[in-house]
């Protein structure tokens, strides 16, 4: 029963892939999108089921399958494991997926290839779910990559344009560098430990198995890249934002609340090796306060409204990894729940406004919509609120864990955090006033069609929200529900933090800075209703901000051209050689046989005097020399 | 009888033959007439037949003698032919001058 | 019936397929490539339940050559690849029209037969003989039936021709030498040889030879691209799906046993050089304008992989290596496949001319996507069974080699995703492009099956070739106590 | 009888050289009678009568006649034979020396092989015995060389023939 129910929840997306990708052309377009919802609805359910059994019981549920791979010294199976964690990941990624795949069936609607786009989606979600649930480092593995494949064919749904492809390509190519990494030290960890299964290496670690403390290391580093591919950190998060490319309610599942988050659900499942590497998790927190204060520095002056929204996901990110980094597990997950919400509930209402807008996303065009798209308006503030880390909204909560956290460990990534706070403040209230305030900037045309989306639209965004509001209450300071829930999969008991003076003046701090964030935007925006200039002006460091750093450009320049200049080099030179050189080969031998015809001149006494000699050397040979 | 080897010895025969079957060799080296080179050619096929009976003799044994007269009658059809060929030349170059026959070269 | 049977009906197969004439001729090679599948089937099965399928008769008495066939888990895996392929390939070339098709059946049954005689014969004379009589119906395939002027085919086919055959004949050098040393050519008697370090080094190097430019493995490699592009996609399928791997099979039936201490001593550079192959295939792989000889470069990285999997000289890296030598050879012939689907709609090899398919034919986007990401070893497909474990085996010899292995994983995600995007995606190609016929999804249904099926559970091929490759490790470790 | 030998072997040699010096063809022919004469010689020093006739029969009576037959025949008889470069000229000298020298070196060496001769008294070269040897043990290859001879001669005859071209 377990089993099938377990079975359930993993494969009924998978058959609503197979529905739709074999019938979908032939069903409406209604039934497609419903069918998608229902098949994650349903796994939703069965996590549902699981959650609470599991929430009593307190032991995981364990499914085995079969053998998959066979090595002289380990063997992989196919093996599921609902515990804890797993169970409030799934609840948030069937959830949300829910929603957004209900929300896709109004924001699809028009395109030709919707079922497809629903089989996708499907796929994706069944692939996170094999990501989640799996009970070993390559069961996570082929969901690790099943969902990079997903990514890469949803930012690059609308094939016809190239541009988006390249988007795609790039973030597939981007993600498996990281996958290299993820795949050495799963390599490294399986030679340590003679095996991949989380619970066994556990229990090794338990009994005393000693590990090589230098190798672990590096497998753990290892992996932290194949989390920096995934999750989008520094170096390798330039995919991310490109792959806005995407329809929006990919961006919002995918590229916001769940695929990125998969390299932080690797990161806690494996805390207990993480915590014997504190070098590694020094690089870790690091890393995500750097790319957190990076990625907000760059969002505040885009104009693309997702793209906007992607530096704000990577920023976040950046943060949840400063936790991971300090060994805060809990918090990150936290953070990642409330993160999830909002964000989704943030992409979602800007695929709102751009379905509204017939597909205009730049900010400089928008303006004023508060009057007529009342529900997206106050879904979007909430949401707004949030990230900002406003109190009782659930950003605060877990934002202020981080950053407290930070300032307990370690200062200077406390002021890190707190800076790249300030500027989400300030860009996400940028983007609700230039969207949502002052008048509409856009065409006529466009004005006259501007409109409140549908229900199913709407729909998910209320519930989003209400969750953004709400959400923090599952770990309050001093009360925290989850690190209570977390305990069994933690190897550490979570920190507790006695809310003293310092804690409530470091709220306090954060609210202040919140606050001011927002003022200096309201300041710029609405007092003097600025508008950002055209691309053209833009000047000074903004320019540097407003092309990401150049980072692109540099990638492009130490990397990419080397490459296919190395390429050219093999193939115009190293190539020409190699075969020159066997042709040269021969050539010589041709030569050699040209030469030696002219000793064959038909002179029949030349014939014999070098048979006369060689007969004297032949008989000279035998009978003298030897 | 008295048996001659008894007296000279198989080594001088052996020299004989040898510095005869080399004035063969060069006589065929040397001239460029085709007629004295199939003279030459005899005198070696006669220095290979003289240490055969030498060896015949020796060995006491008929088959040396035997494989000489074999020898002849080759030696006696080879001529024969040859002598047609150089005719045939002649016919053809005016000369059996061996360099002509170069151009059979393929 | 025994092994000997599968030769036996190729063989007839070839020989019926001429007589019957060009009208018949494809059928004829379909039923009888079709006969040798099930023989070859039905010969696993008796094999499992063990009964005796080898075939040994004393050819000659001196010097001793056996004509034997020998049974057993890798060969019977790597005819059941050849038989299974070769159905495959035949229906494959329903669509096109050959001049003198009789011609061209028969001599790919020929060359099946040919290669199947290789991975089965246990005599090394003999398999020499199989190994160089599957060249020579290549050649008249590459030279007869290829593309391009008459004048650049004849001169890389030829240079395929002399390239490989004058490395063989190192080999054969090898197996003189190895009877003056033992007596025999049988195998088994080979594995025995106590050789000393010179001599092994020295054989070593003559199989190397010989596989090095037949894997190809760089820098022997020139002749491949070239070739593949030139020669009928047939012709291209056969090369590339079977006959690479008759010198990948080579290189664990023959060399590492014969000669495990050189094995060992020169693993660091041989390893080197195979995964130096990988990089520099996967470079070259983007840089190449025209489909085939991209794929061509992508599979000098794969077999680069498989050779130094094959190298390290432990069970996973052998048994990696075998697997990802049946997934590659299914992938290469269904990219290759797909290459000529495309050629004979557009009528070019050239990418450039290409694009714009994906508005006009899903059915076949989704085959070709499947196959891209198989070749790229996305997990859950057969590819990445056997990459896998190749990567672990390097990883546990140096885990640099892993990691330059596994760049293979980046770099191949790039040429064959740049390659699917430029000549599957963007707007729609003005030329018409109809979607796969029944008989051409047929055969990427077949092989995506094969690929997805075993990626998922390879546990009866690993079942079934592990016990050998562990009495070949036996046979290898022999001196390295 | 070593004189003899002695006398024999220096005509043998000396003629030999004379054959192949001689600037006219006829002088060479006369020379090579001689040295075939003296051969003979040697063939009857070890009483080889039946080879001795035969000798004398083959090569002084038939093919020295069809030499000089055909010497006359292509009217050969003046010395008009170009020299060959001198290079060629040293070149078959320097052969003729190193040949001379391998060979008795050779010959010098195994010498210690060779035992001393023994007579068994037997009779194993009388025209008697070599005929029953020839035509019981060596009928077939005798049978052959008549083949031979014929098919030569059938030879010679074609490719003296005068050709037609035309026909």
């Amino acid at each position: 029963m377990e089993t099938n129910l377990a079975l359930l929840l993993l494969f009924a997306p998978f058959a609503g892939f197979l529905i739709n990708i074999f019938f979908g052309k032939k069903l409406s377009k209604t039934l497609t999108g419903t069918l998608g919802t229902v098949a994650v609805a349903v796994s939703f359910a069965a996590t549902l089921y699981f959650f609470l059994q599991v929430l009593q019981t307190k032991t995981p549920v364990m499914v085995n399958l079969f053998e998959w791979l066979h090595l002289a010294n380990f063997t992989v199976n196919f093996s599921f494991q609902l515990d804890q964690l797993s169970l409030l990941w799934l609840m948030f990624v069937t959830g949300i997926g829910t929603l957004i795949h209900m929300y896709s069936i109004s924001y699809m609607h028009d395109d030709e290839n919707m079922h497809k786009f629903f089989a996708y989606l499907n796929l994706f979600v069944f692939f996170m779910i094999t990501l989640v649930m799996g009970s070993n480092l390559l069961i996570m593995f082929i969901g690790w990559e099943g969902v990079g494949l997903c990514s890469y064919l949803l930012i690059g749904f609308w094939y016809k344009n190239q541009e988006y492809n390249d988007a795609a390509k790039k973030a597939f190519i981007m993600n498996r560098i990281g996958d290299l990494g993820f795949l050495i030290g799963i390599f490294i960890l399986a030679y340590l430990f003679h095996t991949v299964e989380y619970d066994l290496m556990k229990a090794e670690l338990e009994n005393g198995w000693s590990v090589d403390k230098a190798w672990l290391g590096i497998a753990m580093l290892c992996l932290f890249i194949g989390a920096c591919g995934k999750s989008a950190q520094l170096p390798l998060y330039t995919w991310l934002p490109d792959a806005m490319a995407g329809p929006t309610p990919v961006s919002a599942l995918i590229h916001a609340a769940t695929m990125v988050t998969a390299g932080i659900f690797m990161i806690t499942r494996l805390n207990f090796l993480f915590n014997l590497t504190p070098d590694v998790l020094e690089i870790i927190a690091v890393v995500g306060a750097v790319t957190s204060l990076v990625a907000a520095s760059i969002g505040l002056v885009q104009n693309d409204i997702k793209k906007v929204l992607a530096y704000s996901t990577v920023s976040q990110l950046g943060l949840i990894f400063l936790a991971l980094g300090l060994g805060a597990y809990e918090i990150a997950v936290f953070h990642v729940i409330t993160h999830a919400f909002f964000k989704a509930c943030l992409f979602l209402g800007s695929g709102s406004v751009i379905h509204a807008l017939h597909g205009e996303q730049d900010m400089r065009n928008m303006g004023g919509l508060r009057k007529v798209m009342k529900i997206t308006f106050v879904t979007f503030l909430i949401s707004t609120l949030a990230i900002s880390g406003l109190p009782p909204f659930s950003g605060f909560f877990s934002k202020d864990e981080i950053l407290m956290t930070a300032f307990h460990h370690n200062k200077p990534l406390w002021v890190i955090g707190s800076l790249a706070s300030i500027m989400t403040a300030f860009y996400m209230f940028r983007l609700l006033y230039l969207t949502f305030y002052k008048d509409f900037r856009g065409t006529e045309e466009q004005k006259h069609h501007l409109h409140e989306s549908p229900t199913l639209i709407t729909f998910p965004l209320i519930v989003l929200a209400i969750l953004a509001l709400v959400g923090g209450a599952i770990s309050l300071p001093g009360m925290s529900w989850l690190n209570e829930y977390l305990a069994p999969v933690m190897a550490k008991p979570a920190e507790h933090h006695h809310l003293g003076n310092t804690e409530y003046m470091l709220m306090g701090i954060a609210v202040v800075g919140a606050l001011i964030g927002i003022g200096v935007a309201y300041a710029k925006y609405i007092k003097k209703g600025e508008v950002p200039p055209a691309d053209a002006q833009i000047t000074g460091v903004t320019n540097v901000l407003y092309n990401k750093y150049y980072v692109d450009e540099i990638y492009t320049a130490i990397i990419i051209k080397p490459i296919y200049a190395i390429g050219s080099f093999f193939k115009n030179v190293t190539e020409v050689a190699l075969s020159g050189f066997v042709f040269g080969l021969g050539r010589a031998a041709t030569l050699l046989g040209n030469q030696g015809k002219t000793v064959q001149n038909g002179s029949i006494g030349f014939y014999l005097l070098v048979f006369v000699l060689g007969v004297c050397s032949i008989l000279g040979y035998i009978f003298l020399v030897k | 009888m008295e048996n001659i080897l008894q007296q000279v010895g198989i080594d001088n025969y052996i020299y004989l033959s040898t510095l005869l079957f080399c004035v063969g060799i060069f006589g065929v080296l040397f001239r460029r007439n085709a007629i004295v080179m199939f003279m030459s050619i005899e005198i070696m096929l006669n220095a290979v037949n003289l240490l055969l009976v030498a060896f015949s003799t020796y060995h006491q044994d008929a088959a040396g003698q035997v494989f000489v007269f074999f020898s002849m009658a080759v030696a006696a059809a080879e001529v024969a032919v040859g002598l047609a060929i150089l005719v045939a030349v002649y016919r053809n170059h005016n000369g059996i001058d061996i360099d002509n026959l170069k151009k059979l070269k393929g | 019936m025994d092994v000997s049977f599968i030769l036996v009906i190729l063989l007839f197969g070839a020989a019926a397929t001429w007589f019957v004439g060009d009208k018949l001729a494809s059928k004829a090679a379909l039923i009888f490539s079709t006969a040798a599948l099930a023989a070859t089937l039905y010969v696993i099965y008796r094999y499992n339940q063990g009964a005796p399928v080898s075939f040994i008769y004393l050819w000659n008495q001196s010097p001793r050559i056996f004509l034997g066939f020998q049974a057993d888990g890798l060969s019977l895996t790597m005819t059941l690849l050849t038989t299974a392929l070769t159905p495959i390939i035949v229906f494959s070339s329903f669509g096109n029209l050959f001049p003198k098709t009789r011609a061209f059946y028969a001599l790919i049954l020929f060359m099946a037969f040919a290669m199947v005689g290789t991975f089965l014969s246990v005599d090394g004379l003999v398999y020499y003989v199989f190994w160089e009589l599957s060249l020579i119906p290549i050649y008249f395939i590459a030279l007869i039936w290829g593309s391009g002027t008459a004048e650049e085919r004849k001169k890389s086919v030829i240079k395929f021709f002399i390239y490989t055959f004058a490395g063989s004949l190192f080999m054969l050098v090898a197996f003189v030498y190895l009877y003056q040393r033992t007596g025999s050519f049988l195998n088994l008697h080979l594995y025995k040889a106590m050789l000393t370090s010179t001599e092994q080094t020295w054989i070593f190097a003559a199989f190397f030879l010989a596989y090095a430019i037949k894997t190809p493995i760089i820098p022997f490699h020139t002749w491949q691209a070239n070739v593949y592009q030139k020669a009928p996609t047939a012709g291209t399928m056969l090369l590339s799906g079977i006959m690479l791997k008759m010198a990948l099979f080579s290189i664990i039936r023959w060399q590492l046993p014969i000669t495990p201490w050189a094995a060992n001593e020169y693993k660091y550079i041989v390893i080197g050089l195979c995964i130096a192959g990988v990089i520099y295939g996967s470079i070259l792989a983007l840089k190449q304008t025209d489909l085939k000889k991209l794929l061509a470069y992508s599979s000098l990285a794969h077999v680069g992989l498989i050779a130094a999997g094959a190298y390290t000289l432990t069970l996973d890296g052998l048994r990696g290596a075998f697997l990802q030598m049946i997934a590659h050879g299914f992938v290469v012939v269904g990219l290759f496949f797909a290459a000529e689907v495309i050629n004979r709609r557009f009528e070019t090899g050239e990418i450039s001319g290409m694009g714009g398919i994906r508005v006009q034919s899903p059915k076949f986007t989704s085959m070709f996507m499947i196959l891209v990401l198989a070749s790229v070893a996305l997990p859950g497909t057969f590819n990445f069974v056997g990459e896998f474990e190749v990567l672990y085996s390097l990883a546990q010899s140096n885990i640099w080699f892993a990691v330059i292995g596994g760049t293979t994983i980046i770099l191949g995600a790039f040429y064959m995703l740049r390659m699917f995007q430029q000549v599957m995606l963007g707007e729609k190609n003005e030329k018409f492009f109809a979607d796969v016929t029944v008989s051409e999804g047929a055969v990427f249904v077949i092989i995506l099956a094969v690929l997805l099926f075993f990626g998922l559970y390879p546990k009866p091929i690993t079942d079934f070739i592990t016990p050998e490759l562990e009495k070949v490790l036996v046979y290898i470790n022999r001196f390295n106590k | 009888m070593l004189t003899l030998f002695y006398i024999l072997s220096a005509i043998t040699l000396g003629t030999a050289f004379l054959t192949i010096l001689s600037k006219n063809p006829i002088h060479s022919a006369i020379y090579l009678v001689l040295c075939f004469f003296s051969i003979a010689g040697h063939y009857l020093m070890f009483n080889a009568q039946f080879l001795f006739i035969v000798h004398i029969i083959v090569y002084s009576g038939a093919i020295m006649i069809l030499m000089l037959f055909t010497i006359m025949l292509m009217n050969l008889n003046k010395a008009d034979e170009k020299n060959k470069p001198i290079l060629s000229r040293i070149a078959a000298v320097v052969a003729f020396c190193l040949v001379a020298l391998v060979l008795l070196a050779t010959f010098i060496k195994s010498q210690p092989v060779i035992n001393e001769y023994k007579v068994s008294g037997q009779d194993f070269q009388s025209i008697k015995v070599l005929g029953q040897v020839l035509l019981n043990n060596y009928m077939v290859p005798f049978e052959f060389a008549s083949v031979l001879l014929l098919v030569s001669m059938i030879g010679a005859v074609l490719l003296s023939k005068k050709e037609h071209i035309n026909n």
